[in-house]
């Protein structure tokens, strides 16, 4: 079975960014694909370079690195959403004269068109929302 | 790609203004009518209150939603569907919407969110 | 007495009834952002309890302009940025209700 | 059939009731995050339609330890996120009411 | 600055653990000790939720919040309020509470609110 | 009259940072003090300076910054909530072992204890929730 994610909360504030990863990671446990992550209004932040949540605290940033990084997996932030919230990879910070970017690798910044490709190529389409 | 057709159901359920959801849920149409995808909104709950007319939000700062709305059916997105239950409750009439909507009732809802590919919801 | 700031529609969250629930006679209310949609006269009948204590109602302008809201309930009084922060400081303490 | 997923109280939103009303025979629902308060049984009348449609209900075990919610509403079945993947395969589209 | 006593009431009117309102709040409390001001709690809504026993959240990857709250008499914080409408519509009985708070009907909630010198809600 | 601004929304998603500014901006027309404003929970990202919102619509982040310059207001962003979700100033990013901070000039990064000092000295203060 082929998913993809919608992510719209922000982590930290939200549950839903955290309740998409244990979704996610059991999914691929079950031996299914995920086609992309996308990440829309404020769950933009995931993708911040700068997060440093507390120690003994879930690094939400970091782990869906980590299972994007393990799995090949497509983690987009909505770039609209992103560049007004203040997620910038080098190029954006370029074009908008801001010292350097803080996207986070493994993240990258993209149009909504690749959150429609993802419905459109996968079976089941699972909203988190706030 | 242009091959693939799927049908698209995305669920409005927040007023306008207060939360950037009802944007969001028109940037996602609007895009998926480029790729010529089969499109339908639903407004439910507090979302009905995304198609009163003559938004004026000036005042407050924001740009007005009501006309990127009203442009819809320009872009083949006709298929616009309301919680006549919501409607009711909000003392709404069909006349005050900005766009021609089809009201239909929980059971009608209930059928239209089964017979498509893909569910979003804001 | 107090000045309870409300900025939800009634059905999007309990804020309108946990406000209106702690409501005493001298306070006052005005509705702002989303709370704007409780000043519809679909729903006068949530404010039976105010009106019976007097409760000074206002509706902010800008926000009721911004989603074309039209006929009001006439229990509400239109105010500007300008009234909420006379307002503020005619009443005491400030109760907000997201 | 559809899978529903409510991740909000009762009282938070109008999430509950929205989600209940767009239910209908086949389909299954899913209560996650803070939508598990609503398998308390004092909100165990709300799920009379539910009931009367024979919907399978469940109820994510992981939020309701988290929330220190022990009696729940027999009507729900316990999930895990392993069966929140199942539920999803075998039914479709997935809506979530947040 | 600590010769300044006022009075603080926070009104708590979210469930853990979805948002971290609960959290946050809690956290302004624990400052506001600090400072000896008098500071009062109010659990509305959602919000009683905080106070159930023995949360668990180990599986959704959040940390505890009932320990913190049940440590808030150790920090002099013991006026704690709770309204008896919300625990009613919940079927909550005091006895299932982490913490002694005193159950407040809405008039009684009114009365606290006013004589507050300062509230800030989450 | 002395207020103070305690926001706990995040700009764009929520009206709440807005319609803070436009009350903080007529109690100064008023004549009034605003003795601090104190961006918590996802309102810390108001202090992000890499936020570009699209030209036509409302800088939020830069609204208030020349609000604070034009009228010396103290802004200060929650540190722990703001570094959990990515603003850092340079010695936070420093501390963290980042390239940089992003935390916008005219805003500064401190404790919860700003916000009860608000409070304590403030004629009323005020809640700004999304």
């Amino acid at each position: 079975m082929i998913f993809s994610l919608l992510i719209t909360g922000a982590p930290y504030s939200s549950q839903s960014v955290a309740t998409a990863y244990q979704f996610a990671r059991e999914a691929l446990q079950q031996g299914h694909t995920i086609h992309r992550v996308f990440f829309y209004a404020d769950a933009v932040h995931t993708g911040s370079a700068l997060a440093t949540p507390p120690q003994d605290e879930m690094h939400i940033p970091d782990e869906w690195q980590q299972l994007a990084s393990d799995n090949q997996l497509d983690l987009v932030v909505c770039i609209a959403a992103a560049v007004r919230r203040g997620v910038l990879d080098d190029g954006e910070a370029k074009r908008h004269e801001k010292n350097g970017g803080n996207l986070k690798d493994n993240y990258h910044l993209s149009g909504l068109g690749q959150l429609v490709e993802a419905a459109m190529v996968s079976d089941r389409m699972m909203t988190f929302a706030p | 790609m242009s091959q693939i057709k799927k049908s698209f159901l995305l669920i409005n359920r927040q007023a306008p203004y207060g939360s950037s959801a009802a944007r969001d849920a028109l940037d996602v149409a609007l895009t998926a009518s480029v790729f010529e995808q089969d499109i339908s909104l639903l407004f439910l709950a507090d979302g009905v209150f995304q198609l009163l007319q003559n938004h004026q939000p000036q005042g407050i700062r924001q740009k007005n939603l009501s006309a990127n709305l009203a442009a819809l059916p320009m872009y083949d997105i006709d298929q616009i569907f309301v919680s006549a239950t919501a409607m009711q409750a909000r003392g709404l009439t069909k006349d005050q919407l900005s766009l021609p909507a089809e009201l239909l009732d929980d059971q009608q809802i209930a059928a239209l969110i089964s017979r498509h590919d893909q569910v979003m919801s804001f | 007495m107090s000045l309870h700031t409300l900025n939800k529609a009634p059905s999007g969250s309990s804020a309108t009834q946990d406000c209106l629930a702690a409501l005493q006679a001298g306070d006052a209310l005005l509705l702002i952002e989303d709370g704007v949609y409780a000043a519809l006269d679909a729903y006068a009948p949530l404010f039976q309890h105010a009106e019976s204590l007097a409760i000074d109602c206002y509706v902010l302008t800008a926000d009721t302009e911004a989603r074309g809201l039209t006929t009001l309930n006439s229990l509400f009084k239109a105010a500007t940025y300008s009234t909420f922060v006379e307002l503020s400081c005619q009443h005491h303490p400030v109760v907000s209700w997201a």
